[in-house]
């Protein structure tokens, strides 16, 4: 995006804004590394520098980071998916209510909450194909209505708790090193970027985001391409339901509130365009990191944490970032159009 | 100074006016000049900077150097709205409408004076909407939106718009591209009616027929560069050509090699309520081109779309090599062998932020990539085969869609729809917008295209393009097939079966 | 070097909890203490557990939590005791074994059945009433909501409890539901607000609409949001342990325990000047509720 | 065909739950409660008519809860350190319009994308007011309240300021060139620009307008009641964003008005109070909200698709 067109294509793929964003995350990785590790009072070393803090990001993360992953491809297509967050609470409910009224077995259950992830990613697919509606609205209102569900199956009340610890193996424990969600996410990742990036309904999600009456010309099955990403992104949401109840131990009407949010600020840190067609799940992977990375490395330094404001800090630097990141990735086009609308005189 | 003959200053000149988009030099150092009440004007192959010229005088682009002088000022720093308030209107080769706002609010939005806190009087808007779509000729309700107008719809509503400006300076791009030639007869009266009031006219057009019969002058532009203006009265069709191309072109039409074949494809009682295709009834066979004629919205682009899947058809048969078939969407159509070049090439023919390898093998993908896994090796040398044979004016198969002029562009769209070796191509409008040496390009590929056996279905509202190109030519009025008239049909057959003047013999 | 103590309350935007910190600094610059007040701005589990790593990243000596969840936050702590970090609970326990004393200002039980005896009292015993709660899945609020509707069962059959309405912690909303539920329940005698914003919203509700001592307001809030309203007598009383006293002794208990002078087994604990308090097993009883009416409200100013 | 079916639909609806309400719970209609309802809304239909404008010009402002609770918040201070009222109503519309600005400079100016760069400021103005004001109410002055005035006439003034505004959008969006511009650019800025419109300003104007409309919204909230909290106004982003939508104005810009995202204000704000009187349990609203927004828009869909068949 930055390169010009006559440079050669390794220096073009060098100066790309995935690279830049690396770059920003290797930084801010290592000042957190040296600012953020110390031998704290008690004699313990502790910090950003730890393995075990490590983990802890990455168990944290996880979550988000699927959301923004399923997000990805919706983008692609310049759709959007709000309802993300809300299908993850109402996806965590149904779980606990199948298995702790259903009397189901956790495999069970957790394969139908991934129907029903599937199934409410089907409800948004199905009113923005079928009907020609914006994805913004579709799935504002779904946004309640999947949150009110959950509100509404448990009337508010009930938390489901007590999962066996075979199922919290999934989202508190490690397996072969890293925490066992990690490999979830891992898996996603790839699979996801295999999808996006080297097949033709990758592409197609791509041509739709830049013009869905050009590929419907083309000859592209719109419909069904779109509803993909859809329902992908719902059976996503109900994975990361999992982990999250999971991790947490328990499943509850208010899970993953506000999580579409940050997830959206990943996916288009990470340089994927909100008007469609342009962006990498590459990207939204280092976006997630460098998200993650901030909020976390801000709470190790001990300044901070004596500010006693470590989440409005990072939330405030979180906003700065995206908005300094969206005028880096803009500058070019900028230079573009100015070059384009001025007298070079 | 030098001393030519005593007319009276211009009403604008260009003085070494170049343009640079990134790497591309579209424009390097044209001079140029409009008198009042001439018509001048502009000619020159896909690419060779005409749009970008005018964009220049409207202010749209800046120029990288040169020098703009209206009515003896030196202008830096032009703008659309300045060039307005000069008296510049423009058409524009691609509409510049309001989609969502009605015919004569954008009527409004161009003619008004500015003024922010204006009041609109929406009835003297709609009654002055009226006025100038009459006097050109639109049978257009001033209260429809803009976006369910068809193309030539919205063209006679630039139209109308920049003769309603009043202005001393008017910029038309192509505007009969898309128009038959009832609207072409009325544009150009409005045009000689403006040229008489005194008004400048700059006229870009392929079609040089159009020149010879409207223009005054002409310059020509070749690479972005001007290689001469001259009287139309002193040059000849063959000059002008070979003026703009640097070299003789044939401007035949290659003869038919049609003999005959097996009947590909067939319609029977084809009725599609939702686009107004209506009864239709046709049989295209290997090896034909069945021309397509008709006036402006006759519904020959309704028919395409309701044969591609578009919007399907709710009555009647469509079969192929004798089986019946109902594509319900593209995809459909295009897996039963049909393949459509749309009209619209900028919205529906290419992706524009897509490079030309991509939109050249975006229907071909179960094809080209049986797995659904990219190979993009293939993908480019398929591009690059399909670049050379059609002769696509770009950078590489990596430079993007929009990078490329209207021909071009249209060029990579027809390579699309070749890739899919089809049965049965629609083409609507395929040399609209492009220059003659492309085009004979273009009518050769089709003439060879059919003579491989593939059904030709060729929407145009050239008319010299139908009757050269045509083994048969069937022509539509209002969604109907109104009548199917051999190929070696004179134009007034045509125009009275379009007319709806035609008798029954006239048929046989 | 100085101690330091680390409290976190369930949001730290609350008045309630604001209040606490009072007292809780008031009690640390006595005994000399550094003390860090953080927590989510929000109520949440999950960032509560954020906040608990950064602590123990710092390595500060007690950490004193108000956990938002007993199972969500419990990982954590216990997390920090393996580190040498003691930890004490307050205002909301966690699990038993992820501290070593919960300070206990009112068992729930204790909240619900003073709220709902104070409701009785001035209804008579008998009619309508209708409370607004902060959101519908707060794990506090369906406890208390619980143990209410345990106390009307069993002791005010004559009440009616009509609607449960969520004003998202939010004093305006609060306002509209109060207005919405006096409209739809014209007998309505009393709202019950559990949740500090709801106080004022439903009093200005009531003021506005002309009410004042037709439909009684009482509910869980602070003496200084609800000031002005208890003296125009629109709201008639509001309920609340003295929350200050509840930082300071948390403070002052963690301090104790950080020093090793407050071991498992004592039965008494003396903090400050605020005297001793009896220790039932684990817990530190703070004492009862107290209720702020017209007469006494004055005297406290958090 | 008809070009305001939306407006119509949703005013529908709103009949019929009205009707309702009339049949099933007629103590909805006390004028006390009712007159009490508008006043509290008269605040979000302030700034319901500026996210019109918005929408209408093809961006979107997520910022304004965010918005509106540092106008609320700056003007409550100001008025506790004992600004008159008339001092503290331009201040909040000048705090407004400057975080406005900003946004506007960033979108207009730079050309980034409005939702994202309003996802940014929202998330950054919320958590400044949260690490400034650590989320404590602020207690505002006695003359403060009803602007001074007793409080039928503070709330028909409220009320009355409400639906001026509302009429001076809907003249001005109908009548006014500027407010046609303001469609021009929603439907298409290249085209605008052609036509001599300046579209990057019209887009700047825009967002400096909302942002004096949520101040100026803030100082109506402000003087319903005596105390002011930080947390005022979260979540008004999305209520008025989806009154502004199921009104009809289409997200991609260009179409609609502000009368038919007055009557989807009034549908959305009226389903809690009619939740109540039918005396509905509360964990049902949020799904009902989410049910009654999307039936809006599919009606609307099934329509545009009866009518247009598979036209694109
Ligand atoms: N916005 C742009 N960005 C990059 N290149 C451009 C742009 N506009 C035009 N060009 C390039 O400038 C050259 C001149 O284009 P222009 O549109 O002026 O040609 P034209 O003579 O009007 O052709 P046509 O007859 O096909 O319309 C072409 O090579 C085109 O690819
Ligand atoms: N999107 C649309 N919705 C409703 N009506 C449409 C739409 N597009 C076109 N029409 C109408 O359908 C009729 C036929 O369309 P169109 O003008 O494309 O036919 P055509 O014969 O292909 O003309 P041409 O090829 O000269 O453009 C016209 O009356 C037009 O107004
Ligand atoms: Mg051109
Ligand atoms: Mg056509």
């Amino acid at each position: 995006m930055i390169a010009a067109k006559n440079q050669p294509s390794w220096l073009r793929s060098l100066l790309c804004y995935e690279t830049l964003l690396l770059a920003v995350l290797v930084i801010e990785w290592l000042i957190f590394y040296h600012y953020g590790t110390s031998t704290n009072r008690r004699g313990h070393l502790v910090g950003f520098g730890t393995l075990d803090r490590q983990f802890d990001i990455l168990r944290h993360s996880c979550e988000i980071g699927l959301l923004a992953l399923a997000l990805t491809p919706v983008i692609l297509t310049a759709g959007i998916d709000l309802s993300v967050g809300s299908l993850l609470g109402l996806c965590a409910i149904v779980f606990g209510k199948l298995w702790h009224d259903g009397g189901l077995s956790i495999p069970v259950a957790a394969a139908l909450t991934l129907v029903v992830g599937a199934m409410g990613g089907g409800l948004n697919a199905g009113l923005i194909t079928a009907l020609r509606l914006p994805p913004l609205i579709v799935t504002l209102g779904t946004y309640s209505l999947f949150r009110g569900l959950a509100e509404a199956i448990t009337q508010g009340a009930v938390t489901y708790t007590d999962f066996p610890s075979g199922f919290l193996f999934l989202g508190q424990e490690r397996w072969n090193g890293l925490p066992m969600q990690a490999w979830l996410f891992l898996l996603m990742t790839v699979l996801v970027w295999i999808l996006v990036h080297r097949t033709t309904w990758g592409r197609s999600f791509r041509v739709i985001g830049f013009s869905p009456e050009g590929a419907r010309y083309a000859g592209l099955p719109v419909e069904r391409r779109v509803s993909i990403v859809y329902i992908l992104a719902g059976i996503i949401a109900a994975l990361a339901a999992l982990i999250y109840t999971a991790r947490l131990g328990q499943a509850k009407a208010d899970a993953g509130t506000g999580y579409e949010l940050f997830a959206i600020t990943a996916v288009v840190l990470g340089g994927t365009s909100i008007f469609g067609g342009r962006g990498s799940v590459t990207g939204t992977l280092l976006g997630v990191a460098a998200i993650a990375v901030l909020k976390n490395g801000l709470a190790c330094l001990p300044v901070v944490i004596r500010l006693n404001a470590a989440e409005e800090i990072s939330g405030l630097l979180t906003g700065a970032l995206l908005l300094v990141a969206l005028t880096g990735n803009a500058i070019p086009t900028f230079l573009k159009y100015l070059r384009a609308h001025r007298p070079a005189r | 100074m030098l001393s030519g003959p005593p007319t009276p200053p211009p009403l604008l000149t260009l003085r070494r006016a170049a343009k640079n988009f990134g790497g591309v030099r579209a424009l390097r150092g044209v001079d140029f000049d409009l008198q009042a009440g001439e018509v001048h004007a502009l000619l020159g192959e896909n690419g060779a900077g005409k749009s970008t010229l005018i964009k220049i005088i409207t202010g749209a682009h800046q120029p990288d150097a040169g020098e703009i002088i209206v009515a003896g000022r030196s202008l830096t720093g032009l703008t659309p709205s300045l060039a307005q308030q000069l008296g510049i209107a423009c058409i524009y080769q691609q509409p510049a409408l309001f989609p969502d706002l009605t015919v004569a609010e954008n009527i409004g939005l161009r003619l008004e004076p500015a003024g922010s806190m204006r009041r609109i009087n929406w009835s003297l808007r709609r009654q002055r909407a009226q006025e100038l779509l009459t006097r050109v000729g639109a049978d257009l309700s001033p209260e429809a939106e803009v976006r369910t107008l068809s193309m030539p719809e919205q063209q006679l509503v630039e139209i109308a718009c920049a003769v309603g400006a009043g202005a001393r300076i008017v910029v038309m791009d192509e505007p009969t591209a898309s128009l038959t030639s009832r609207e072409q007869d009325r544009l150009f009266t409005v045009v000689r009616e403006l040229r008489s009031s005194g008004v400048g006219i700059i006229y870009i057009s392929h079609r040089l027929d159009e020149i010879f019969a409207l223009a005054d002058r002409v310059t020509v532009l070749r690479d972005g560069e001007s290689v001469g203006t001259h009287a139309v009265r002193a040059i000849t069709h063959a000059g002008l050509i070979k003026l703009m191309v640097g070299r003789e072109v044939d401007q035949l039409y290659p003869p038919t090699e049609f003999t005959g074949g097996e009947i590909v494809l067939e319609l029977r009682d084809v009725d599609c309520a939702a686009s107004g295709v209506n009864h239709v009834n046709l049989a295209v066979r290997a090896g034909e081109i069945f021309g397509l004629a008709g006036l402006v919205g006759a519904g020959r682009t309704e028919l395409a779309r309701v044969l591609f899947g578009l919007t399907p058809a709710d009555r009647g048969e469509i079969l192929i090599q004798g089986r019946p078939i109902a594509p319900r969407s593209p995809a459909a159509a295009v897996a039963l062998g049909l393949a459509y070049v749309p009209e619209d090439r900028r919205r529906h023919g290419v992706v524009l932020e897509l490079p030309i390898d991509q939109n050249i093998t975006m229907a071909i993908h179960p094809r080209l990539f049986p797995n659904a896994w990219l190979k993009l090796g293939a993908e480019q040398k398929l591009a690059l085969d399909f670049i050379r044979d059609l002769a696509v004016k770009c950078a590489g198969p990596q430079a993007l869609g929009g990078s490329l002029s209207g021909g071009n562009q249209q060029k990579v769209s027809l390579a699309r729809w070749l890739a899919t070796q089809p049965k049965i191509l629609i083409l609507d409008e395929p040399t609209q917008g492009v220059d003659v040496g492309a085009k004979s390009e273009i009518h050769r590929i089709i003439r060879q295209l059919a003579k491989a056996g593939l059904a030709v279905i060729m929407i145009s509202s050239d008319l010299p393009e139908i009757l050269g190109m045509s083994d048969r030519i069937g022509v539509m009025r209002g969604g109907k097939l109104t009548a199917i008239l051999p190929g070696q049909s004179d134009a007034h057959a045509v125009m009275a079966a379009a007319l709806g003047q035609e008798s029954e013999k006239g048929a046989a | 070097a100085k101690l330091m103590i680390a409290m976190m309350p369930k949001s730290k935007g609350n008045a309630y909890f604001i209040s606490c910190k009072h007292g809780a600094d008031r009690a640390a610059k006595e005994l000399g203490f550094e003390l860090l007040f953080d927590g989510p701005t929000d109520s949440n589990a999950a960032k509560q557990n954020e906040i608990v790593e950064n602590w123990i990243t710092l390595g500060v000596d007690v950490i004193t939590v108000a956990a938002e969840n007993k199972q969500g936050i419990s990982t954590a702590l216990r997390k920090a005791q393996k580190q040498g970090i003691k930890v004490i609970t307050f205002d909301a326990d966690a699990l038993p074994d992820a501290r070593s004393f919960f300070v206990n200002q009112a068992t729930p039980q204790g909240i619900a059945s003073g709220l709902m005896d104070e409701a009785a009292r001035l209804c008579g015993a008998e009619g309508e009433f209708a409370i607004i709660s902060a959101t519908l899945t707060a794990g506090n609020q369906r406890e208390w909501l619980k143990y209410i509707d345990e106390r009307l069962a069993e002791k005010y059959p004559k009440m009616k409890l009509v609607a449960v309405r969520p004003c998202d912690d939010l004093k305006d909303k609060a306002q509209s539901e109060a207005t919405a539920l006096m409209s739809a329940n014209p007998r309505l005698k009393l709202l019950m607000a559990i949740c500090s914003p709801g106080v004022p919203g439903a009093a200005e509700a009531v003021k506005q609409a002309g009410k004042t001592g037709q439909v009684k307001v009482i509910g869980l809030g602070l003496p200084s949001e609800n000031r002005r309203y208890v003296h125009e007598g629109v709201t008639d009383s509001v309920m609340l342990w003295k929350t200050e006293d509840l930082g300071y002794l948390t403070i002052y208990a963690a301090a104790a325990v950080a020093r090793d002078e407050l071991k498992p087994g004592a039965t008494s604990f003396k903090a400050g000047s605020l005297g001793t308090f009896e220790i039932k097993g684990d817990n530190i009883l703070l004492g009862q509720p107290f209720i702020f009416n017209r007469s006494n409200i004055d005297q406290f100013d958090f | 065909m008809n070009r305001y079916f939306r407006e119509i639909s949703v005013t529908v609806a709103l009949g019929l739950v009205l009707l309702v309400m009339a049949a099933c719970a007629p103590s909805f209609y006390q004028a006390q409660p009712l007159l009490s309802l508008i006043t509290r809304e008269a605040p979000t239909l302030v700034v319901m008519c500026g996210m019109a404008l918005i929408i209408i010009s093809r961006q979107i402002d997520i910022s304004v809860g965010s918005q509106f609770s540092v106008c609320s918040i700056g003007a409550g201070l100001l008025a506790a350190r004992g600004w008159p009222l008339v001092a503290v109503l331009p201040a909040a519309m000048m705090m407004g319009a400057g975080l406005g600005a900003f946004n506007g400079w960033l979108i207009a100016g730079l050309r980034l994308p409005s939702i994202v760069v309003t996802l940014a400021t929202m998330v950054m103005l919320r958590q400044g007011l949260n690490l400034l004001q650590q989320g404590a109410f602020v207690n505002l002055p006695d003359n403060v309240q009803w602007f001074g005035l007793s409080q039928t006439t503070g709330q028909w003034t409220l009320v009355g300021t409400a639906l001026s505004l509302l009429l001076g959008c809907g003249f001005f969006m109908r009548h006014v060139a500027a407010g046609r511009w303001v469609y021009a650019v929603g439907t298409d800025a290249e085209a605008a620009r052609l036509a001599g419109i300046r579209p990057q300003w019209v887009t700047f104007l825009v967002f400096v307008f909302v942002g004096a409309l949520t101040g100026l919204a803030a100082t109506m909230n402000l003087v319903q009641s005596p105390q002011i909290q930080p947390l005022v106004g979260s979540g008004l982003e999305l209520k008025v964003i989806a009154a502004v939508v199921v009104g009809g104005v289409a997200i991609s810009g260009g179409r609609g008005n502000v009368w038919g995202a007055f009557a989807g204000l009034l549908l959305l704000a009226c389903v809690s109070p009619a939740l109540t009187h039918l005396h509905v349990e509360a964990y049902w609203e949020k799904a009902i909200q989410g049910m009654i927004i999307l039936l809006a828009v599919v009606a609307d869909g099934l329509r545009q698709r009866g009518l247009k068949g598979g036209h694109g």
